[in-house]
């Protein structure tokens, strides 16, 4: 019964990553961290169920509290970082290499 | 008879200072060295002063040794611990080693003498004193040492000095070349030496001659031919017997006394030496290694002949009679007691007469300014009257004109050897004949005949300093040979030392090969006279037959040499440094700059992209997880 | 109904007082004129740090406690203390560096070579919140090693993380770099917190809690076999192998550290680096212990691939501090060779005093070592490209020699710490006994070979060849910077020649091992 | 055995004088400094030899303190037989290359006194390595040793200096790095909780452990040392060390790696030595002939003494593993004596580049007429370099040839060759630059100088002495190899014919 959720976390979880690899908006490419973060929380959530605890409730909490955290750095570093550039794509951002 | 068993000295008498032999010379020669120009002005005295004192010791050793009982005539003496468990330095004083030091000594101190005059001229003269006493220091060593190590210490002290004094002019590169020629050549013998000594002390885990000797048979038969050929390869190359000949008439680069005292005298018969103080142990009679002996001394005493026949300089055709005699005595030490004592006597009455012949031709040069070439010569028996008599007695001594010392000594090897093998005999019977040819051709062209030399030179006589020596030495090359052989004085005399033959030889002046010998000797002389005294003496060299190029070209020796070492060994040498730098260090520097490059590349992966650092987590999760998978359910 | 939780105080004063600075820190930035904020900032830090480890001192002398502290989520125990009281004087160090404002960014919002800035300069603005957001990281760095269960590490670990990725983005010279340095960090590092997070729900999946103990427990009962397990283990690896800068997960690090300002990065190098060792031991040890066969051969892979990458790429590098970076990569699988010596609790009890001395000296030689690299200034800002250092041992042969100094205790010359601090590892790892483990040790000492070249090689730049006529000039250090310079070099000496103390405390901290 | 604790004192002296050096500001005064100390280290030494009885217990002067309890490490430091010979060669030395490398630190414009003091610091750390009984310690000073010269090369060499110091230092990290992992190994198989070097001996049984722990020392040792194929390194590096660099790096530092050999892969791994010992002589004939035959084809003389010294690397190492008592003693003997004559052979090149400002024989001729006590010392040198008799180096030749024979006659009769190949490397070499007619390239050169005969004067002397003499030496070397056999468990072959005692 769990599995679908699980099933459907770990589906979250890849498109975020993927969503990580093959998009250039630095935005964009962030909320799909988030996403991921999110898939997560799915999982937690549905083992909470499984495992008949609240643990798992209370993860989730404390993972949203957290991301939003990462929020607030994230849009300020992007932000300052567009600034600069005229540009939020992360692939202008490659001075340093090698 | 066995040799005596050598006894260690119980102390007192001449003997017991014997070392001063050794040291007197050796501290000249230090003092000259050391004290550098500061000792110009007196210099060549002390020189001198140093080598008759070691002459004198050697008298008195000798006459303390002849007033002892034969079987008590071996004496060491030990002076200290060298190489614990391994050598001590020590002295063995016998009739053989005291022999030799009389010679040395005694001849050292006229070619000593006859130097003051001959070098008076040069800026080093000095530093020529201090080569020759060091010669002097280092020979007797060589033949005093009661063990193999010490007598190495010698044999290449003698190497040393001779290097230096062949290369004395060392400005003229062909006299560096042929210093050092002469030295590696000698190296070559001494590997042999160096293994002999090695493969005795495996055997006896000794190597002084006192525990050696006695026990040689004991040795296995090869073990013990061994040792002899690996003697033998010593010997040859110090006494320039073939394969080893080629070194010793470049060695002719040296001044003329050096010439006459180490590549004539002396220290080319160190060789001689070694077989036949070895002889009882390793080259018994008839065994292996005797009969190789035996056959390397034919065959050089027949190419040095033919060597001597064909050269114009006149100090290189004495260097090929040099190796021709020196193949007599080898010869005669070949063949085991019958023939020691006649080896020995031949090569102290060389010593005298081949000593007067090189510093009669010395004189001539001297004369002549420096002018080697016989073929400019001619006629200087009346300008130079006092070389011309001394050089003649020499000449005599050499072709053994009957009753001269050579007449003695030679023609007791080759009766003895006619007993052992009648072919080796009757080829040193040849050999005689061609000594008369050379040498008679020689003479012919110095001093006989229409004078060639240019105008510019004016020959005069040699200063008294020099010409003393002269008569001295021909006064010994007369006589001394009756002396040593008549009555067997010598072999009784050396008999403790090398043993004696089961009889006594007598001496039978008017058998076969004696005559023969006189016969052709004057078949030789008789050619020469008619080739170079009737005819003229053409000035430039004839391009002469091909036998006559091959007796030129010291029968293709060198060539020999030069094709089958020097060529090859350049070639390894070339290779061995290519393989060196782009072989091996190549591999290590391959390595490092693999590594870099490497590197260069691999950078490249970490591309500034944000996203490809993700996708690198996000393979290596997956592998990761992958990885956690297999291990996990394995 | 729901009990009040039972919390050690005292376990956590450090803890506490850290935090407790940065939210002071906070509070002077909100209310204290601007022309104060840095005269009350860097006191306050500095004596928050001192009185911290004051306080880890005294609980060392008092005993270190047995069981975990805050209901099992915190464990105090005596290689949390060792590992707080080096990150605490990592820190300390770090911050004095810190303090040298010519690092930092009048003003961050200001575009690079805009008007504004030049007004920032001239005004002599100052972003004075890099000394709460630092404390803030460090109090994360402190709670990372120390959690005991899976939600407090990933708290923890965003706590450490999100301020360091600001302050990545504050240099003052460079800034573009900087702040890409800054957005690479936060995305890469987000990324890999959500596959740890992702990891921990699978395990909490997998036995029913987070807790760490208990993760064993379950562990112990079901075998090691579970999908759940065996993805959640491997998730929450990358997780933490990413922080230690581990292949495949290393590409932020070069990039981060040569971007960053120095300070930030010699923070970074040391007590990061450290802190995220503390929590992998802990993950890896006592969630894991049972299943040590498991991950053994993935870390051998992930130790061999880590040095050797790190070594090699180094070679060529031509940025001083993009090489001290993956010279830190190196570094990471070296220690990782001492993470995969477990056995039985005296073998454990010896790796680890052999990891924590590792951390301790190597920590202390890169913050001297970053600290060398800020007086090393061309017009610009920092000779960073290493053809600038060429002849330096010429114009300041002080300096260079020191530097020196510092690249042969990296190399592991002996009668320096950083020979010492190799060789208890790899000791530890022979120790063992297993064929795979010394071959994995011959590799290593195989990779600090290579990596010795290029440390030589700087050397050679500074004292073989001769200096350019516009050599870069090497600024008078402050008396914080000198004090670091002198401090780490002190120690990097002192550990080399008399490490036996060290080793005590080190001994003394692993002999517990970690709290269950 | 006395209280004084000798040892330490050296190295403290060496040190102190060093750390006084660096902080002198005055160059000449500097260099007087280093003069000094490096003299009195070397009475020192001297007092304490003669304090040495050979017959006694095997290890004397002993100290021994904890250093870092947890790692089994003590301070322990003692010296037998050869540990002291080698530590006088260094005594002896360091004061020569002192006075030697007088003005070579100017020439590169850079520090004088960093120079010396480096200098004394390195004696410190060789006479360190030599007296060691830890064999942590001795690790310890065999990699920190590497510091010092690598900065005497790269500062203070010639054109390459940079590439052969690198070289040199990676070459040698290398091999103390797998030596490394060996000393922990034997630390953990041996299981004493010391690193002791008697604790030591015999502590590894397996016989498959002791193969390995041996590689990993042996691979360290054949580097240092060297021995074919692992010797590039040396060339360059003493073609591009200042000379008096190349005497300490040439003379002393390699001979660690044959020291090492004789004292830790045979005490510590008598069998898996015995296992080795084919390979190592066929390597050791190898770099023989092999050494020997490339030096007769270089064109550089600093390279050429290099290559002659791996040739006679060779022989040390032959005669440490032919395990005869002769060819052991030898080979020590030979360690000291190589270390004097190559010693002056390179500080009279050094006199030789310094006046003409060339490596290359190419550009000499006819030295020995404008400069002949130059000419005389470099034919001394050589001679010495050719092992001849009544030169020192001929009594340690000839025992390891000797000694090896006894037990392997082929490698020896190979190895004999050496001595053609020496004649005619050296010879050659002196023919082309002093012989023939002066270059004029050369025709102004000076002769030596005051400073210069001081320095060629003693080494000579005593390569002259001990050529006829070496007895003290060998008194002091026997009873310390014999003991070593001894724990190899090795006895020499006895002579096939047995003599009965003659006279």
């Amino acid at each position: 019964m769990t599995t679908h959720y699980l099933v459907l976390s770990a589906l979250l979880f890849a498109i975020g990553g993927i969503g990580v690899l093959v998009r250039r908006n630095a935005i964009v490419v962030f909320m799909c961290v988030e996403l991921m973060l999110n898939a997560c929380n799915l999982a937690f959530v549905t083992f909470a169920r499984q495992n008949g605890n609240v643990d798992g409730q209370v993860i989730a909490f404390f993972v949203m509290i957290v991301a939003a955290a990462e929020v607030v750095i994230g849009l300020a570093i992007i932000v300052t970082i567009f600034r600069t550039r005229r540009s939020a794509s992360v692939d202008d951002a490659s001075l340093l290499k090698y | 008879m066995e040799p005596a068993e050598i006894l260690s000295h119980a102390g007192g008498g001449a003997i017991s200072l014997a070392w001063l032999m050794i040291v007197l010379p050796l501290a000249g020669a230090a003092i000259l060295l050391i004290g550098g120009r500061a000792t110009n002005k007196w210099g060549h005295l002390l020189g001198v002063l140093m080598s008759v004192g070691a002459f004198v010791v050697a008298a008195l050793v000798f006459f303390q040794l002849i007033g002892l009982d034969p079987a008590q005539r071996r004496q060491s003496v030990n002076l200290y611990e060298f190489i614990p468990g391994v050598a001590n330095i020590g002295l063995l004083i016998d009739p053989l080693s005291i022999s030799f030091c009389l010679l040395i000594t005694f001849v050292g101190s006229l070619i000593h003498v006859y130097s003051i005059g001959y070098m008076s001229h040069d800026p080093d003269r000095r530093r020529f004193f201090a080569y020759l006493n060091l010669f002097v220091a280092a020979m007797l060593l060589l033949v005093l040492a009661d063990n193999y190590v010490a007598l190495f210490i010698g044999w290449e002290g003698v190497g040393l000095a001779s290097y230096l004094l062949i290369g004395f002019w060392q400005y003229k590169p062909s006299a560096a070349v042929a210093a050092k020629k002469a030295f590696v050549v000698n190296r070559v013998g001494d590997f042999g030496l160096l293994i002999a000594m090695f493969l005795i002390f495996a055997q006896f885990g000794t190597l002084s001659y006192a525990e050696v000797f006695p026990n040689a048979a004991q040795a296995s038969q090869g073990v013990q031919t061994a040792i002899g050929l690996l003697l033998l390869l010593g010997a040859c190359g110090k006494s320039a017997q073939l394969p080893l000949q080629s070194w010793l008439l470049d060695a002719m680069e040296g001044p003329t006394p050096v010439s006459a005292l180490i590549h004539a005298a002396t220290m080319v018969t160190a060789g001689v030496y070694l077989v036949v103080r070895s002889g009882a142990a390793f080259f018994p009679e008839g065994s292996t290694a005797g009969l190789v002996v035996t056959i390397v001394g034919v065959a050089t005493l027949l190419a040095g002949a033919i060597i001597g026949t064909a050269k114009d300089d006149i100090k290189k055709g004495l260097a090929g009679s040099t190796m021709s005699q020196i193949g007599y005595m080898m010869l005669a030490a070949g063949i085991g007691p019958a023939g020691y004592a006649f080896a020995i006597a031949h090569l102290i009455t060389h010593g005298f007469f081949k000593a007067d012949l090189f510093l009669g031709a010395g004189s001539v040069m001297h004369a002549m300014n420096d002018e080697v070439d016989m073929r400019r010569y001619g006629g200087l028996r009346k300008l130079l009257p006092i070389t011309f008599a001394t050089f003649f007695i020499g000449y005599l001594a050499i072709i053994g004109f009957p009753l001269l010392s050579g007449y003695f000594t030679k023609d007791g090897i080759i009766e003895s050897v006619m007993h052992h093998n009648a072919i080796l005999g009757w080829l040193a019977v040849v050999g005689a004949g061609i000594t008369g040819f050379y040498m008679t051709r020689m003479v012919v062209m110095t001093f006989f005949g229409p004078k060639r030399w240019d105008e510019k030179a004016h020959p005069h006589e040699s200063p008294a300093v020099m010409t003393w020596p002269l008569i001295i030495l021909s006064v010994f090359s007369v006589g001394l040979g009756a002396y040593l052989i008549l009555s067997n004085r010598l072999m009784v005399f050396l008999g403790p030392a090398v043993g004696l033959p089961a009889e006594l030889p007598g001496f039978h002046p008017f058998s076969v090969p004696g005559l023969t010998t006189l016969a052709l000797v004057a078949v030789g002389a008789g050619i020469a006279i008619a080739k170079y005294g009737r005819s003229e003496v053409p000035v430039v060299q004839p391009r002469g037959s091909f036998l006559t190029v091959f007796a030129r070209r010291d029968l293709y020796g060198d060539a020999l040499n030069e094709a089958l070492f020097m060529r090859p060994g350049q070639w390894l040498t070339r290779l061995a440094v290519f393989f060196d730098n782009r072989g091996i260090d190549g591999v290590v520097n391959g390595l490092a700059a693999g590594v870099g490059g490497s590197s260069g590349r691999l950078r490249k992966i970490q591309t500034g992209y944000v996203r490809s650092y993700a996708l690198s987590i996000f393979v290596g999760a997956a592998v990761l997880a992958g990885a956690w998978f297999v291990v996990g359910t394995l | 109904m729901i009990t009040a939780p039972t919390i050690e105080y005292f376990a956590l004063a450090p803890l506490l007082i850290i935090f407790g600075a940065a939210i002071i820190g906070v509070l002077v930035e909100a209310f204290a004129p601007r022309y104060l904020r840095r005269a009350i900032h860097v006191p306050l830090t500095l004596l928050s740090l001192v009185g911290a480890f004051a306080l880890v001192i005294l609980q060392t002398v008092r005993g270190v406690p047995t069981t975990p502290a805050a209901m099992g989520s915190v464990a105090v125990d005596g290689p949390t203390l060792f590992i707080w009281g080096t990150i605490l004087v990592l820190s300390f160090v770090s911050i004095l560096l810190i303090n040298d404002e010519e690092q930092f960014v009048p003003s961050a919002a200001a575009v690079p070579g805009s008007a504004e800035e030049e007004k920032a300069i001239s005004e002599g603005a100052a972003h004075t919140e890099v000394y709460p957001l630092a404390l803030f990281a460090i109090g994360g760095m402190l709670l990372f090693p120390a959690s005991n269960d899976l939600l407090i590490m990933f708290v923890a670990l965003e706590v450490m993380s999100l301020p360091l990725y600001l302050l990545c983005g504050l240099a003052r010279r460079r800034r573009l770099l900087s702040q890409e340095a800054s957005v690479k960090y936060f995305l890469l590092g987000a990324f890999s917190s959500a596959f740890f997070l992702y990891g921990t729900a699978l395990l909490y999946g997998f036995a029913g809690t987070v807790d760490l103990y208990g993760i064993s427990r379950a562990l112990a009962t079901a075998g090691g076999t579970e999908t759940l397990l065996l993805v959640g283990t491997a998730m929450l690896g990358v997780g933490l192998l990413f922080k230690i800068g581990a292949a495949p997960f290393q590409a932020w690090k070069p990039d981060v550290y040569q971007g960053a300002p120095t300070p930030i990065t010699a923070l970074m190098a040391s007590g990061t680096l450290v802190a995220a060792f503390g929590a992998v031991l802990r993950v890896f040890w006592v969630a894991l212990g049972n299943d040590s066969w498991n991950w053994q051969p993935i870390m051998w892979g992930v130790a061999a691939l880590t040095m050797v990458v790190g070594s090699i790429l180094a070679i060529t590098q031509t940025d001083i501090k993009r090489m001290l970076a993956y010279s830190s990569i190196a570094h990471a699988g070296f220690l990782l060779v001492g993470v995969m010596a477990v056995g039985d609790k005296g073998q454990n009890a010896l790796a680890l005093s052999g990891l924590l001395f590792y951390l301790v000296t190597y920590g202390i030689t890169t913050v001297g070592a970053f600290a060398v690299v800020t007086l090393v200034r061309d017009p610009g800002g920092e000779a960073w490209h290493l053809s600038r250092w060429a002849g330096l041992g010429k114009r300041s042969p002080k300096l260079a020699g020191l530097f020196a100094f510092f690249l042969l205790a990296f190399a592991g010359i002996p009668l320096t710490s950083g020979f010492f601090g190799k060789y208890a590892v790899f000791r530890s790892a022979v120790a063992l006994g297993e064929g795979w483990l010394t071959g994995l040790v011959v590799l290593a000492v195989v990779a600090s070979a290579a990596a010795a070249f290029f440390y030589v090689r700087v050397i050679v730049l500074m004292f073989f060849s001769d200096p350019s006529a516009d050599g870069p000039t090497v600024v008078t250090p402050s008396w914080a910077t000198s004090a670091v310079v002198g401090f780490s070099a002190f120690a990097t000496v002192a550990l080399g020649v008399f490490p036996q103390p060290v080793l005590d405390l080190a001994e003394k901290a692993a002999k517990s091992l970690f709290v269950q | 055995m006395t209280a004084i604790p000798w040892l330490s004192i050296l190295m403290g002296v060496s040190v102190l004088g060093a750390l006084g050096v660096s902080f002198l500001k005055n160059d000449k005064l500097a260099k007087q400094a280093t003069l000094g100390v490096s003299l009195l280290v070397l009475v020192l030494a001297v007092v304490m030899t003669v304090g040495f009885s050979p017959n006694g217990d095997r290890f004397q002067y002993a100290e021994t303190y904890d250093w870092i309890p947890s790692f089994g490490v003590h301070y322990a430091v003692a010296v037998d037989g050869v540990a002291l010979v080698l530590i006088l060669l260094s005594a002896v030395l360091v004061p020569i290359v002192v006075l030697a490398s007088w003005h070579d630190a100017e020439q590169g414009k850079r520090s004088v006194r960093t120079y010396f003091a480096l200098l004394l610091v390195l004696e410190a750390m060789m006479i360190g390595v030599f007296a060691a009984t830890d064999v942590f310690l001795f690790y310890v000073f065999f990699e920190a040793m590497l510091i010092p010269m690598y900065f005497m090369i790269g500062s203070y060499g010639g054109a390459q200096r940079s590439y052969a110091a690198v070289k040199f230092l990676l070459y040698s990290l290398f091999g103390g790095l797998l030596m490394l992992v060996a000393v922990i190994a034997l630390y953990n198989v041996a299981d004493k909780n010391s690193f002791l070097f008697p604790d030591l001996i015999g502590a590894v049984t397996d016989p498959t452990t002791q193969k390995w722990l041996f590689l990993g020392f042996f691979i360290a040792f054949a580097i240092k040392a060297p021995l074919w194929p692992v010797h590039t390194w040396l060339p360059d590096a003493a073609a591009q060390a200042p000379a008096g660099a190349a005497v300490l790096l040439v003379g002393v530092l390699d001979k660690v790696g044959t020291y090492g050999m004789l004292r830790f892969c045979l005490e510590l791994f008598p069998d898996a030595a015995k296992w080795a010992t084919p390979v190592v002589i066929a390597l050791s004939v190898i770099g023989i002939v092999y050494g020997a035959i490339v030096a007769i084809g270089q064109t550089d003389i600093k390279r050429l003494i290099a290559y002659t010294s791996i040739s006679h690397f060779g022989f040390i190492t032959m005669g440490v593993f032919a395990m005869t008592t002769t060819a052991a003693s030898g080979a020590t003997l030979y360690m000291v004596n190589h270390g004097f004559s190559t010693g002056v052979l390179f500080l009279v090149a050094g006199f030789l580049i310094y006046r003409r400002g060339s490596q290359f024989i190419a550009d000499y001729g006819g030295v020995q007429k404008v400069a002949p006590l130059l000419a005389g010392a470099f034919l001394i040198a050589g001679l010495s370099g050719l092992s001849l008799p009544g030169l020192s180096t001929f009594v340690s030749e000839f025992m390891v040839l000797l000694g090896t024979y006894e037990r392997y006659a082929v490698p020896a009769i190979i190895g004999t060759t050496g001595v053609i190949l020496a004649a005619i490397y050296i010879l050659w070499m002196y023919q082309r630059t002093m012989n023939g007619p002066t270059a004029e390239s050369v025709a102004e050169m000076k002769d030596l100088n005051g400073r210069e005969r001081w320095v060629v004067a003693p080494l000579i002397a005593l390569i002259v002495v001990l050529g006829f003499f070496p007895k003290p030496l060998l008194d002091v070397i026997n009873p310390a190899v014999k003991e070593s056999l001894v724990n190899v468990k090795v006895t020499d072959p006895a002579p096939v014919v047995a003599v009965k005692e003659g006279q």
